[in-house]
């Protein structure tokens, strides 16, 4: 029954999609694609929660769809149904979002139909159960998303921005498709069942493994295949973009966890360490840019890279104590990837939906033009603010919790035997804490520019607070990411049957413990309470501000601006943000990003401005893909001449065809 | 009924031939139009009443699995073609590029060309393929040339002489097989026909049969458009019109394979000979992978699609080479495919040239804006062509690619490679030519939805599901070829 | 009976940080002028400053935002939370358990970024210099911090503060490289956090260089008392860390006698007034780095934090 | 008889690749055509012995095809043809006639390699017969890729076609579809070219197929 409400609620959605093309001219569509898209999606949503809080057994259902001797597997189970609840979740908040931002939105009639659609190719991803529908829907989604990329079509950065992730996104699932391949061995057994009954080699396990980090990593944006994300997620609408870097990242992760926790079989102890240190670089490399980076919806779709970096560490963590037999260490680092996942997809969601809100009132997605918005935005600037603290991992938010269990896990690692991964975790381990700070500085930067200071374009200062529907989903999304923090216990008990599926242990039942504690392992060893860090902050604020209000001065003057005597009234001379994270660049550009700077002063005595130009490279771009272009562009250019030969090469090209297979003939035999 | 199902075979020879004749002595360009159309709707109906029931194979006439799929797909496409360019041609007509006289011509020439596919996929001897599909050859090489531009004619030209070496070699090929047969089966007729060769073929002298193979391979690859014999097909697309590079991507490239997979089988059947998986995986790489970067520099959107046509020859050539259930399958799969996907793609691609008066890509651009229809159309079109799901090809791609890794991982990294590149290929173009600002005329044209959408339908239906009939024949056929 | 013995020592401490904090900047000003030869303001002096400020008048720029106005109480709060957690004179406090080393951290960094973004409020260029030298400040010493909370996590199994004090009254300890090595970086974050010199001068208001002042340079009045306030608690709350974890001796452990605790208070003080002695001199003796000499100070200690832990992991004998 | 048989069809299929040599040889149009007369003429008396040979009335037909059609028609027609274009003394080869030799000489070692093995079992005279017929058609497409002029193009594409008649007329008892066919084959492709040279005529200047690459596919 779960089963059949979940694949009827998908055909609804395609449906959807579908009656939005037809009634793509009407006033009312709007309405009835957001609007019949959150209902789905609820639905969605409670049938997944309840399967998942419910403990319940596994559910499968074959139909006689795609490939023909096998069928279309669906199946349900706790980590599906878990990903379902992310996914639908963040579908639900963003039709939400959609029922007011669509209204004002560019180009609805190309949004309309594929969002729904989107919505369903990740439920699908999240149930099928055999190779070809799984990588059919898999597709399906990158597709529809790579139509919602190219919205804004008539600006060229979208369309190079759509094609780079449609060739990336192709990329992976021929990656997938050859580990798919590799599982289903020579017979085609393609369904996960039998996949899950084979034994592979420990060679052909370790290929499956590359390949998944290929193919699933290149659509989570892991450092080197993340060249795509930064330029594909801003381009989008801004619920599209929530969608994407909220939740189509997490559908990635899960498709790594399914393959490789679940398909693969018994790992090897050194799989992890190509998991940890792509996990670690991607946590550092995606941070940094973000840092350099002045467009908001950029800024966040690097942040995303940096988390999905943290998500795999935790994945990689997993699979070496899994390998190594420490089942419960195991439980604590695969929970910790799955509730950070969880916690990246709401706060990522919010801090879209805020870029969102800001673009419609602005204009602008550039950070050096805005400013000031608190005051003219002051519910949209609260939610975002929720959703920077949370991000940057400060307690008592949900991102926190899940992070601090991940150092918990990488606290564990002494107990692995391997001298490679005892000395790589904590190396991995400092790259993670330099990342969480580093991402403190961005969203400090990022919430300060945007919102902080004095407006430093006309737009900013005139910008008008968003419409109730959006501020409805921030609010709900802003609660959320409180609520997860403040009570982490509920979602780690939720995780249990997931990794007790996956590991063979879960994490001790957190809801029995006093005050609703988290305690990864014992509480001797490390406890974290969100709900009580609250209280107290709460209550010492509460006291400190009552206090003094009681016992002090409550007047306030309004002056101007002081800054020691130095007041300037242009906005321009604030601090800006690339001066921000100057003092950053300086210390990681010249190495990571080929960090140039050109000054260029003008003749003494000269009015004109000194101008000043920092140019930053993506090494990664450069080194790696650069390259390739130009190899494809070569050899392009050097085998078109063989569309300008005159007929008698071409004769010669059979000719010497011909003679070449006779002379092959003559040494066969 | 039981009438119509012992001549049904007759019925799908006849009903083109007598058309052709008809519309040479009619002089109406309406009504041959519509003639023609009620031609190919007959000669299809025939073809689908073969499913019911079909007579015994006999010395002249075979009908199994294998052809039958050809021939359905065949005259399905042949008859949407026709209900395309009934809008076309009309189009061709009004802005002077065809008069009158040419277009009977074309009509004709029409049903004489499928006379000579149907006539090559039935028969049952292999020296009447072979003159069935010179006739074939010969009616596109005039309906090639009949813009009569500069370009036309040299493209004709080129297509002309080298489809002739082709046409030798093939026929050489068919002498070869004939002298190997020889001995075994006795003179004359017999050591001709298909069936019996293929119950004897074991017994034939292997490096004879070898020798031929290679002949057969590049004669019939010659108009398969397997690099490097492929050089007439890009211009012979681009130039023609329209319903004719539809044709020839969706039919004759299929015909071709069609006698190159008859004569697979034979090799199959006989052990000591050279093994023709080798030749027709190499053949098969080497064209997927040359068209792939040949995609890249093209500027004439029919000739980007032709060149698409020769990768995805490629593919279906190195299917069927590397051979067992799933390949064969996935060749059989892709083949059907890739014929109603590339038609459909080429419908389009006509309305598209015809509404911007140019087949430039740098004049198209933004079509999704001016011409939504079409636009959209020719995006699932060419997301289809590229693999993508839930469209048919993916099913195919997917079955050839995991099948592949598994046997031989290299082979099988050099085919995702191909793929990527032509994904990349067409993907740039397509955004080029659906996206951006709209350029040059934007007004509506008349668009004849039917045969697209039909095709596109047909196509994104196979993606999810293929009915059981269909799989049950396809397998059937896999296991017929080895 | 128990539950209220830890409850009045949870409140115990809590009331203990907040009325030692201006004292210990007020002891460390004194010694500085003593050591420079100056007569210096009273130890109290910082005491009086609270109390003057806080009679005062708030002025605002006229666009400070609610932010702005809220964030010297979120400041003061996380501040004081994380100093309530750290052991002082006894371990076992009631609620230490609600936070651990990461958290505490943590909770620092949540204050930190509050201060920062108050910075950038009104919209000043002080304000943002101070904000992005912050968080680049932060941005490499907390991984420090947590590359320490490594060291004596492994070494005592816990992030829990309480156990690890415990641990290192222990004899089990002993006396390990890494653990001196995570002595100087904790040395040299603290340093960094608190903004001492060489890395920040608290005395300073109108050099380029500063940092925490140019965040603050906009507040005024009890706005600005809590803020310093918070200040002075952030100082002691280091002050109390590194005596918790590497000069444990004295530390009341839990179900003492009331003396006990009486000996433990006497301890932490003696410790406390040990590193404002310290801090003086090592102020005195070194002169202010450039900004951008920062990192390279910085960047020694994670080295060698990540030295020891791990120079843990290869061998526990260290 | 059979050995005579054999050493006539021999010597005959041998006369053919030696004129097929000739061909190469000759850079003249004019000489051109003279000695694809000569071969289609050889031609003849190959198949009409074969058809004496294998009692085999049908093949008389196909021998009459060769000399009325290819040795006599043909060749005439194309002098006019030349004569009005002008172009009868022109002199074109693309590589030197030494390495064109000798590139004719290796094929016609390759294809004794490969059919003689081949062929291990099958008839003897049959063998000989394959072996140089295949000569034929590989020297046959070596003159057409060495030429530059469209009419020595369709001379070198007639002579291949001649070894594959060769071919057909050697197998024994190869039913009257394959002659059919063959005339099939002459006939359109004779009247197709005809059409494309008139039409070529009426657009372009020359024959030459270099004017006509001038408009290939995409160059502007």
């Amino acid at each position: 029954m779960p089963m059949f409400l979940l694949l009827s609620g998908i055909a609804a959605l395609l449906l959807l999609a579908i009656l939005a093309v037809v009634f793509s001219g009407s006033r009312f569509a709007t309405r009835l694609v957001y609007g019949a898209g959150l209902l789905l999606s609820l639905e969605l949503l409670v049938v997944g929660g309840l399967h998942l809080l419910c403990d319940a057994p596994p559910l499968a259902l074959s139909l006689p769809l795609g490939l023909p001797w096998i069928g279309a597997h669906f199946r349900l189970d706790a980590l599906s149904a878990f990903f379902v609840v992310i996914v639908n979740l963040g579908a639900a908040a963003a039709c939400l979002y959609g029922l007011g931002y669509g209204q004002h939105a560019e180009e609805p009639s190309r949004v309309r139909p594929f969002v729904p659609a989107f919505i369903a190719g990740m439920n699908l991803v999240l149930l099928t159960a055999d190779a070809f529908t799984f990588l059919l829907s898999w597709e399906f989604m990158s597709l529809v998303s790579w139509a919602l990329v190219v919205v804004e079509h008539r600006d060229p950065r979208t369309v190079r921005a759509g094609y780079t992730y449609a060739l990336m996104a192709s990329l992976g699932t021929f990656a997938l498709l050859l580990a798919f391949g590799l599982l289903a061995g020579p017979n085609g057994s393609y369904g996960f069942a039998a996949m899950r009954a084979a034994q592979v080699s420990p060679s052909v396990g370790a290929l499956v493994l590359g390949l998944v980090v290929i193919g699933a990593g290149s659509k989570a944006g892991l450092v080197p295949l993340h060249v795509w994300l930064p330029e594909a997620h801003p381009a989008a609408p801004s619920h599209v973009s929530a969608l994407m870097s909220g939740v189509m990242t997490k559908v990635a992760v899960y498709a790594v966890i399914r393959i490789v926790f679940d398909l693969l079989g018994t790992p090897h102890w050194w799989w992890g360490i190509v998991l940890l240190v792509l996990g670690g670089a991607s946590a550092l490399m995606g941070v940094l840019y973000a840092l350099f980076e002045s467009d908001q919806k950029r800024v966040l779709a690097y942040s995303s890279i940096e988390n999905i970096g943290f998500i795999f560490v935790a994945l990689g963590l997993a699979l070496a104590f899994r390998a190594d037999g420490f089942q419960a260490a195991a439980a604590l680092a695969l929970t910790a990837a799955l509730f950070h996942a969880f916690n990246h997809a709401i706060l990522k969601e919010l801090q879209f939906f805020g870029a969102g809100a800001v673009q419609h009132a602005t204009g602008t997605r550039d950070m050096e033009r805005l400013g000031g918005l608190i005051h003219r935005m002051p519910v949209t600037a609260f939610c975002i603010l929720i959703g920077c603290v949370g991000i940057a991992a400060l307690p008592p938010l949900n991102a926190f919790a899940s992070e601090w269990l991940i150092f918990q896990a990488i606290l564990l690692s002494p107990s692995l035997p391997q001298w490679g991964l005892k000395l790589l975790v904590p190396a991995v381990g400092a790259l993670l804490a330099l990342a969480v700070t580093l991402a403190a500085a961005c969203f400090v930067r990022f919430f300060g520019m945007s919102f902080l200071g004095r407006p430093r374009s006309e737009a900013a200062s005139c910008a008008e607070e968003t419409d109730g529907f959006s501020l409805a989903a921030m609010l709900l999304l802003a609660g959320l990411a409180v609520v997860g923090g403040l009570l982490p216990g509920v979602v780690i008990d939720a995780l249990g049957p997931i990794s007790t599926s996956l590991v063979g242990r879960h994490m001790p039942v957190q809801a029995s413990l006093p005050w609703l504690s988290i305690v990864p392992i014992a509480a001797s060893r490390s406890s974290y309470n969100g709900l009580l860090v609250f209280i107290f902050i709460a209550a010492s604020s509460g006291i400190v501000a009552s206090a003094i209000h009681v016992f002090a001065s409550r007047r306030i003057r309004r002056a101007p601006i002081w800054d020691c005597g130095y007041a300037d009234t242009n906005p321009a001379l604030q601090y800006s943000a690339s001066s921000f994270s100057e003092p950053i660049r300086r210390v990681f550009g010249p190495i990571l990003f080929l960090a140039r700077t050109e000054v260029e002063m003008p003749p003494v005595g000269s009015v004109a401005p000194a101008k000043f130009k920092v140019h930053l490279e993506d090494l990664i771009w450069q080194r790696l893909y650069v390259p390739v272009t130009g190899i494809v562009m070569t050899i392009a250019d050097r085998l078109n001449v063989f569309q300008f030969l005159t007929i008698r090469r071409y004769l010669s090209l059979v000719f010497l065809a011909l003679v070449s297979l006779l002379l092959v003939l003559a040494l066969w035999s | 009924m039981s009438w119509l199902l012992g001549h049904n075979v007759a019925l799908i020879l006849t009903i083109p031939a007598v058309t052709a004749l008809v519309l040479t002595l009619l002089p109406g360009y309406r009504l041959s139009a519509k003639l023609n159309v009620a031609g190919s709707l007959l000669t299809f109906l025939a073809a689908l009443s073969l499913f019911a029931g079909h007579p015994p194979a006999d010395p002249f006439v075979l009908v199994d699995d294998l052809n039958i799929v050809f021939i359905v797909l065949n005259t399905f496409v042949g008859f949407t073609t026709s209900l395309f360019s009934m809008s076309y041609i009309g189009h061709e007509l009004e802005t002077g590029r065809l008069t009158p006289t040419y277009l009977r011509f074309y009509h004709a020439m029409y049903q004489v060309m499928m006379f000579g596919m149907n006539l090559a996929l039935l028969v049952n001897n292999i020296g009447l393929m072979w003159a069935a599909i010179e006739l074939a050859t010969l009616a596109t090489v005039l309906m090639v040339g009949i813009y009569r531009t500069h370009e036309a004619l040299e493209a004709a030209w080129k297509y002309f002489i080298l489809a002739s070496v082709g046409i030798a070699f093939a026929l050489f090929g068919t002498i070869l097989v004939y002298m190997a047969a020889l001995p075994v089966v006795g003179e004359g007729l017999k050591a001709m026909t298909w069936t019996v060769l293929l119950s004897k073929a074991s017994e034939f002298e292997p490096s004879l049969l070898s020798v031929a193979f290679i002949f057969l391979l590049l004669g019939y690859g010659t108009k398969a458009g397997l690099v490097p014999v492929h050089a007439w097909l890009p211009d012979a697309h681009a130039e023609g019109p329209t319903p004719i590079s539809a044709v020839l991507s969706g039919l004759l490239l299929n015909v071709a394979l069609y006698a190159i997979l008859r004569f697979k089988m034979l090799m199959a059947r006989n052990h000591a000979a050279i093994s023709p998986g080798p030749l027709m995986i190499a053949l098969g790489l080497v064209s997927l992978l040359f068209a792939a970067f040949m995609l890249y520099r093209r500027r004439d959107i029919k000739r980007l699609f032709a060149y698409s046509s020769i990768e995805h020859m490629g593919i279906i050539v190195f299917a069927f080479g590397m051979g067992g259930p799933l390949a064969n399958f996935a060749g059989l799969l892709q083949m059907t495919m890739h014929s109603l996907t590339k038609s459909a793609i080429f419908f389009v691609v006509g309305h598209i040239a015809q509404a911007k008066g140019s087949q430039k890509i740098a004049d198209i651009q933004g079509l999704t804006q001016s011409h939504p229809l079409l636009g959209w159309s020719l995006v699932v079109g060419v997301l289809a062509i590229a693999g993508m799901p839930p469209l048919g090809i993916f099913m195919s791609e997917f079955l050839l690619v995991t099948t592949t890794f598994v046997r031989a991982p290299l082979l099988a990294v050099l085919l995702v490679l191909g793929l990527t590149v032509a994904f990349g290929a067409l993907l740039l173009r397509l955004q080029s030519v659906a996206f951006g600002m709209p350029q040059g005329k934007v007004a509506p044209v008349r668009v004849s939805v039917l045969p697209i959408f039909a095709h596109l339908g047909l196509v994104a239906i196979a993606g999810v599901y293929l009915s059981p009939m269909l799989v049950h024949w396809f397998q059937h056929v896999s296991i017929m070829l080895g | 009976m128990e539950l209220i013995r830890d409850l009045v020592v949870q409140g115990a401490q809590m009331l203990l940080v907040v009325l030692l904090a201006p004292l210990v900047t007020g002891v460390v000003r004194k010694l500085k002028s003593r050591l420079l030869r100056r007569q210096g303001p009273s130890v109290l002096q910082p005491y009086r400053d609270l109390l003057r400020l806080i009679r005062k008048d708030v002025v605002l720029a006229d666009n400070a935002s609610w932010l702005f106005r809220s964030a010297p109480y979120l400041i003061f709060s996380t501040t004081w939370v994380a100093a309530a957690l750290v052991p002082t004179f006894a371990t076992g406090l009631m609620f230490s358990w609600s936070a651990d080393l990461i958290a505490i951290v943590a909770l620092l960094g949540s204050a930190r970024f509050f201060l920062a973004l108050a910075g950038m409020d009104v919209g000043t260029s002080f304000g943002g210099i101070g904000s992005s030298r912050e968080m680049m400040i932060a941005a490499l010493a907390e991984p420090v911090m947590i590359m320490i909370v490594f060291v004596l996590a492994l070494l005592a199994g816990s992030t829990q503060l309480s156990t690890i004090a415990a641990y290192m009254v222990s004899p089990a300890v002993g006396l390990r490289v890494t653990l001196g090595m995570a002595f100087v970086s904790l040395l040299m974050v603290g340093i960094a956090e608190t903004g001492r010199i060489p890395v920040d001068n608290p005395a300073t208001h109108l050099e380029l260089t500063m940092v925490h002042e140019a965040m603050v340079l906009e507040y005024s009045g009890r706005h600005l008392a809590v803020l310093e306030l918070a200040g002075s608690l952030k100082l002691l709350l280091y002050l109390s860390l590194i005596a918790c974890l590497f000069l444990p001796w004295g530390l009341t452990l839990p179900d003492a006698s009331a003396w006990m605790y009486g000996i433990g208070l006497a301890a932490y003080i003696a410790k406390i007034l040990t590193g404002c002695g310290a801090l003086a001199l090592f102020e005195t003796a070194i002169a202010k780095m450039r900004v951008f000499r920062i990192p390279t100070f910085l960047g020694a200690a994670l080295m060698l934090g990540l030295l020891g832990t791990l120079l843990l992991f290869v061998s526990r004998g260290f | 008889m059979h050995g005579i048989a054999f050493d006539v069809a021999h010597l005959l299929a041998g006369c053919l690749v030696l004129v097929s040599f000739l061909m190469l040889y000759q850079d003249r149009l004019y000489s051109l055509l003279n000695t694809y007369a000569l071969h289609a003429t050889v031609l003849f008396l190959s198949v009409a012995w074969q058809a004496y040979i294998q009692n085999a009335p049908d093949l008389y037909v196909t021998a009459g095809i060769a000399l009325v059609f290819k040795a006599i028609i043909i060749p005439v027609a194309l002098h006019r043809m030349i004569v009005k274009l002008g172009i009868h003394r022109e002199i074109e080869t693309v590589v030197g006639t030494g390495p064109t030799m000798l590139a004719g000489m290796g094929l016609v070692g390759l294809s004794l390699v490969v059919m003689l093995h081949a062929a291990a079992g099958a008839n003897l005279m049959a063998r000989e017969d394959l072996a140089f017929a295949l000569a034929v058609i590989l020297l046959g497409l070596l003159i057409m890729v060495t030429r530059r002029n469209a009419v020595s193009q369709v001379v070198g594409f007639m002579s291949l076609e001649n070894g594959l008649i060769l071919a057909a007329a050697g197998a024994k008892g190869m039913p009257l579809v394959v002659e059919m066919s063959v005339a099939f084959s002459i006939l359109i492709a004779f009247i197709v070219i005809g059409i494309f040279l008139f039409r070529i005529r009426e657009r372009f200047d020359t024959v030459d197929l270099q004017a006509l690459d001038r408009f290939r596919g995409e160059r502007q």
